[in-house]
């Protein structure tokens, strides 16, 4: 029998080459650690596999620069590109559609962003790692960090269901087996079998809704799904309770991803239990590409069952989604107040966090700005992640010296390192979100965006929401004010207080502030690059040939690429 | 007509074993009963899957579920001591009837969404009379419905085709996972000699009996 | 056959296999028992997946078969999450000597 | 409801577009389920063990079972008596439901495994498009049967030879399924019907080197996965009493025991399947098969023929574990692991690469010629005398750099205690 296969383009593994290198230094790293460092005693161990780690990290960063470098040659100056690659790589690489694989996966300048992100990220979380002993399995947890980032990496990536599934499992199961890495505290067993139980649920649930979103539409395509509920009847929820439900269930996915209440009970817990670096990898990157993912499904594909009635509270997930919000981040804020535990209070203002992200989400869906939008959901995870991962720096500077992570143990820590304390100062001004640093302007973004939409029925709620969010952002302060307070007004304990930090502690920290401070003075660039991204993220549309060629004679009409989400449907008027 | 009638009663038949084995699993006390339940749920998904032609995904379900993960529950009962019927592995009492309510209730909503259901891909409705699209081959027909009767006809052929095309890279991503679990799992579950010495040696009491073997009737 | 199984009998079988497994991972303590829960939600998942690839129709450029493959993939998933599942349950089962969920409290708050 | 029926009934209605539902075919399929299943596996079975006997006698200069019938022929129908009316013991603190389900899975496993085994031209219960798949399918559900009844009997030394019998089959199967990849790649598909065929065209699989590798490995794993000495682990009779079957006795045992001895000819019939070329005779012509010509006379002779041959090699492969039995020590369980773990598994691996070689060299041209054979015995053996020697040289290396395997404490301290 002839094979029948669709002819396939081995070029695009370079495109994807990032994963590819990061998963390969994976095997290595465990190569290495079980066959070369084994016998060494555990210090230079630990920074032996955490520097062959970091060598990964870093050419996994190189070739994601090289590409962002090609990618922005391929969009602004594409002569030259030819001159350097020639003429058919650079003619693949200037390709429009920006998809790859048969369009399950995106490419392009906002997957290149994204994976300097997450490869930035990353690094910064391998040093942390190496700044004190909390397990004895390097090269697997090491690895595991790695592969961790390759599902960050295709998830937000992923322009389809299978391969967003896959994606978000791979990241998802490394983290809870990373999680329960230390095995000599009982709780970081504990956080991996509860962020187990809980997101193995959650992606039951998670799929289930997806297997309705298939039935639906009959593709697994973000963008065909899109075009099929587009085209379709606009009642959304209400015409079609099913659809209502997958939407619902995917939604609880998501929530439980990214710790939106009434979906967040694993995160305190877990971020307590697992060993800090992995709570700043949880934190962030699963974050942030669980954001990603969730504007790429909720605006692109989803886009249609928005609002469709033009009313906050009228079928559609935005209501839902507002409601969501406004929970996660009051919830949040009020319960981190009552927290002594350094890391149960970052847990829960990254709750709190996730609420704010999720006014941009709903906000990016309605405004008039079209996908540009959502850039101020993306600069808000960018500045979000650094100056989460400088946050959790200081957990692991906790748990080295004092083994343990009560905010008191942070005491009188002016006195001792003057520098840091300053960084941690502003790490914490950017969360709460004090000008002049990025934190003010992610907010700022989020909640201009939120105003600054067109339909009168969404306006007014999302106007409370945006004053709801200020008001949350007072109380917020309360509680990073408490570390502050720690550091700056009590006296350091006479014995056994923080040692000076070593370069794995210092500087996630530093790289956290400067990224926060020239975030925050200069604001625009990054802001721009966003807003940039953002249109080609959420408006991936498969050119290739293959799918016309699929498509069923009548649906050629709808082949047409055209921008779903905010060409507000016409409506029965 | 009459053929009709025969695979309507083998689903039937079929569907009803399965939710009874399901609903074994969920309320047996005996967890090795559980996972024996959980196995022929898992059978029954795979007959539904021959009944819906998609006989190399039954056979994939029946090796991997059956062959594997069973066999990997199975493992770990035995080695957590836990089949004994304490009441540790049963329902919680007082949750057990609004537990049984909210999953009814549920099912009532899905059922209710099922029925009401209208594909916005295809004009039909779910409910009802839904004829799956036929494999005889036509004049005329969709692509899509050639390569459909492809790969009903030759299933595996298919599969690879698609996992080394159009889905290499979730492949790719699920030998990844697949590897990600090996390692992570072992490093976890690999008892260190030393570690093992300086545990406390239970948190709290064994039970007086938990020296027997781990074998344990539920009678 | 022009009269067959109707496409609702799978997708009723399955909601009602979901709400089984939601309702064991509600109700159950014992995490080996969550986890056969989740199983039976997966597998619930998988039946919808390939009924509606058998009985639906397919949007363009969607390929022959999508939800087999995701049925194979939330396949391979299952079996990797039951391994690393079991490893984490060992785990704590060393520590506290229970499987059960309620009994790991060593944080709160 | 038994598993059996549940399998065999619905094919009926799935592949409703390739196997129309007259009634001969129903009559057909109800001949190979009463005859096939009920009459005549079990029946070559009990001369399979009559054989073993009069095997094992010769081998150890006895002369065997000669009481019961001519040359003791009748042996076997007493012994099936015997266990029929022997009472049936079940321990009182045994799960009784899971204690008789043990037997009955593991039997139905072994009984499943033939349905897809084209013993002749057309003499094939079923034949889907993923036979292969569905074998290894239903071959893996007899360690649940196992395991089940070691639970279930409620006897730490059924429970320890269920776990040791679990642990093996489990690795076993992993280089059993990894050495029938290269037959699936030259055949091209999964069916064992379209396997077949693709050796009458090219040539039997265990004569290239890459075959040969793979058919030695696929036998190996084979012995392990129906718990033939030297694999025998589980039912140590002199470790632990008779592993899972310790508290097993009358028709339950029997239908281990049946179950057992079913698997050997099952084992024995897919590897001449896969690897022999069934029922063909000789090794690179079509004989039997090209004098097919649609008369039902030619039919009846191809078919007469092909069942013999087959019937010969099975006989074979049968003989040669009666003869290992007779001749190999049991195993030790750490070397066990290890050797299906660190020599099968990167075999297999490894062969799989030596496989794409000999399918591009001889395979891909399309037909068998005497230059691309040439061509592929080098270009292929040399790589498979490399790889083996790769993994051992690997493997003695590994060895001595750890004098004591650490997976295994008891080895371990008892290596230690004698030092």
């Amino acid at each position: 029998m002839p094979v029948n296969a669709l002819p396939m383009d081995l070029r695009d593994f370079l495109r994807v080459a990032p994963a590819v290198l990061l998963s390969a230094w994976g095997l290595v790293v465990v190569a290495a650690d079980l066959a070369r460092y084994r016998r060494r005693d555990a210090e230079s161990r630990r920074l032996a596999v955490g520097r062959l780690t970091l060598i990964g990290v870093g050419l996994a960063l190189a070739s994601a620069v090289a590409l962002f470098g090609i990618d922005s040659l391929a969009q602004s100056d594409a002569p030259r590109l030819d001159r350097l690659l020639g003429e058919s790589f650079a003619s693949y690489f200037s390709r429009p559609d920006g998809l790859i694989f048969f369009g399950t996966l995106a490419s392009g300048l906002p997957t290149d962003v994204l994976n300097v992100l997450f490869l930035t990220l990353l690094g910064l979380v391998v040093w942390t790692s190496t700044a004190y002993a909390f397990t004895d399995d390097l090269g697997e947890y090491f690895a595991l960090l790695l592969w961790a980032t390759v599902g960050m990496m295709l998830l937000a990536a992923s322009e389809e269901l299978a391969t967003l599934f896959i994606a978000l499992e791979t990241m998802t199961i490394c983290l809870y087996l990373a999680s329960a890495f230390e095995k000599s505290k009982p709780r970081s067993a504990e956080a991996g079998l509860k962020y187990f139980i809980y997101g193995s649920v959650s992606s039951a649930l998670f799929l289930y809704g997806l297997s309705f979103v298939y039935g639906l539409t009959g593709t697994t395509y973000f963008d065909a799904i899109g075009r099929v509920l587009g085209r379709g009847g606009h009642e959304g929820l209400a015409g079609n309770l099913v659809g209502g439900a997958a939407l619902l269930l995917m939604l609880v996915g998501f929530g439980f991803k990214v710790a939106a209440v009434p979906f967040h009970m694993w995160a305190p817990d877990v971020y307590e239990g697992a060993p800090a670096p992995v709570s700043a990898w949880i934190a962030t990157g699963s974050k942030v590409a669980s954001f990603v993912v969730m504007l790429k499904v909720f605006l692109h594909a989803l886009g249609p069952w928005s609002n469709p009635s033009n009313e906050l509270m009228g079928p559609g997930w935005l209501g839902v989604v507002v409601v969501l919000a406004a929970a996660t981040m009051t919830y949040g804020n009020l319960a981190a107040l009552a927290q002594r535990n350094y890391k149960r209070m970052l847990a829960y203002s990254s709750i709190a966090h996730a609420g704010y992200i999720l006014v941009g989400v709903a906000a990016a869906s309605v405004s008039t700005a079209g996908p540009e939008a959502a850039g101020a959901v993306l600069y808000y995870l960018v500045v979000y992640a650094f100056a989460n991962v400088g946050a959790f720096a200081v957990a692991a500077w906790l748990a080295r010296d004092r083994d343990g992570d009560a905010i008191a143990d942070l005491d009188g820590l002016a006195r001792t390192s003057p520098a840091l304390a300053v960084c941690i100062v502003v790490l914490m001004l950017s969360l709460i979100g004090v000008p002049p640093f990025a934190g003010f302007f992610g907010k700022l973004a989020i909640f201009m965006e939120a105003l600054r939409q067109g339909p009168s029925g969404t306006r007014i709620v999302l106007a409370w929401l945006v004053a709801l969010g200020l008001f949350n952002s007072v109380v917020s302060a309360f509680y990073y004010v408490r570390v502050l307070k720690a550091m700056y007004l009590r006296e350091a304990p006479s014995v056994g207080g923080l040692q000076r930090a070593k370069s794995a502690i210092a500087v996630p920290i530093v790289v956290a502030t400067v990224v926060v401070t020239a975030c925050g003075i200069v604001p625009s660039p990054l802001m721009d690059l966003m807003r940039a991204i953002a249109r080609p993220m959420l408006t991936a549309t498969t050119l290739d040939a293959t799918a016309v060629t699929d498509a069923t004679p009548a649906a050629g009409a709808t082949a047409r690429p055209r921008p779903v989400a905010w060409t507000t449907p016409s409506r029965p008027e | 007509m009459g053929e009709v009638v025969v695979a309507r009663i083998l689903f039937l038949a079929i569907a009803a074993l399965g939710l009874l084995a399901a609903l074994g699993t969920v309320l047996s006390r005996n967890l090795v009963h559980a996972a024996l339940h959980l196995v022929g749920f898992f059978f029954c998904v795979a007959c539904l899957f021959v009944m819906l032609e998609a006989e190399f995904l039954a056979a994939v379900q029946v090796l991997i579920y059956i062959g594997a993960v069973a066999i990997l529950l199975m493992f770990g009962i035995m080695l957590t001591r836990n089949t004994r019927g304490d009441d540790a592995t049963s329902l919680s009492g007082p949750w057990r009837l609004p537990g049984l309510v909210a999953g009814l209730c549920l099912f009532g909503a899905l059922v209710f969404g099922i029925n009401n259901a209208v594909s916005p891909s295809g004009a039909s409705p779910w409910a009802g009379e839904a004829a799956r699209p036929s494999l005889v081959e036509r004049e005329g027909e969709p692509a899509w419905a050639a390569e459909r009767r492809r790969a009903v006809e030759d299933m595996g052929r298919v599969v690879g085709e698609e996992f080394l095309t159009r889905y290499a890279m979730a492949f790719e991503l699920a030998g990844l996972l697949l590897t990600a679990a090996l390692v992570g799992a072992v490093a976890l579950a690999h008892r260190d000699e030393v570690g093992a010495a300086e545990l406390p040696p239970t948190v709290e009491a064994l039970p007086a009996d938990s020296a027997e073997p781990v074998g344990t009737a539920a009678s | 056959m022009a009269n067959d199984i109707p496409l609702s009998w799978f997708l009723y079988f399955a909601a009602a296999a979901f709400a089984t497994g939601l309702v064991g991972v509600l109700l159950r303590r014992n995490a080996i028992a969550v986890l056969m829960a989740i199983e039976i939600m997966l597998n619930a998942a998988n039946v919808n997946l390939v009924a509606f690839w058998r009985y639906g129709t397919p949007a363009p450029g969607a390929g022959p078969l999508p939800g087999v493959i995701l049925a194979l993939l939330v396949i391979t998933v299952a079996a990797a999450e039951v391994a690393v599942g079991i490893g984490l349950i060992l785990l704590c089962y060393r520590r506290w000597r229970a499987v059960d969920v309620d009994r790991y409290e060593t944080m709160s708050g | 409801m038994d598993v059996g029926s549940a399998l065999y009934g619905t094919p009926l209605f799935a592949q409703s577009h390739r196997v129309d539902l007259t009634v001969s075919t129903c009559v057909i399929w109800g001949l190979w389920l009463i005859v096939g299943f009920a009459g005549l596996f079990p029946g070559i079975v009990a001369y399979m063990v009559w054989l073993e006997r009069k095997v094992a006698a010769r081998f150890q200069d006895r002369i065997g079972p000669n009481r019961v019938g001519p040359f003791g022929l009748l042996q076997s129908v007493a012994d099936g008596l015997k266990l029929l009316v022997k009472e049936n013991i079940v321990p009182r603190s045994a799960d009784q439901v899971v204690h008789l389900l043990a037997p009955v899975l593991v039997l139905v496993s072994a009984f499943l495994t033939l349905a897809v085994v084209p013993f002749a031209v057309g003499l094939v219960p079923i034949d889907p498009p993923s036979g292969l798949v569905y074998l290894i399918a239903v071959s893996s559900i007899s360690p649940l049967g196992i395991f089940l009844a070691g639970w279930s009997s409620h006897n730490k030394y059924s429970l320890l030879g269920a776990m040791r019998a679990v642990a093996q089959l489990v690795s076993y199967e992993i280089p059993q399924v990894l050495s029938t990849i290269p037959v699936v790649l030259w055949a091209g598909s999964l069916s064992l019907v379209s396997i077949f065929d693709h050796q009458v065209a090219y040539g039997w699989n265990a004569l290239n080197p890459p075959g040969f590798l793979a058919f030695l490995t696929f036998l190996i794993a084979s012995v392990a996965e129906v718990n033939r000495t030297p694999f025998d682990l589980p039912e140590a009779e002199s470790e632990i009493v008779a592993g899972y079957h310790t508290e097993y006795s009358g028709m339950r045992f029997g239908l281990f025991f049946l179950a057992e001895y079913l698997g050997v000819f099952s084992v024995s019939c897919v590897a001449t399947v896969l690897f022999l070329g069934g029922g063909t005779p000789l090794p690179f012509s079509a004989f039997p098969v090209n004098l097919l010509d649609g008369s039902v006379g030619s039919y009846l002779l191809v078919d007469g023929i092909l069942l013999a041959v087959f019937s010969l090699k099975v006989l074979l492969f049968v003989f040669a574990m009666f003869w290992v039995r007779a001749t190999l020590p049991r195993m030790r369980i750490d070397r066990l692991m290890n050797f299906a773990w660190k020599y099968l598994v990167p075999l297999c691996i490894l062969n799989i690469v030596f496989a794409a070689i000999w399918y591009e060299v001889v395979v891909r041209p399309g037909a068998l010629t005497a230059r691309n054979w040439a061509w592929g015995m080098i270009a292929a053996g040399l790589p498979v005398v490399l790889g083996v020697q790769l993994v051992f040289r690997a493997n003695r290396k590994l060895a001595a750099a750890r004098a004591v395997d650490a997976d295994w404490p008891t080895v371990g301290t008892i290596a230690e205690a004698s030092r």
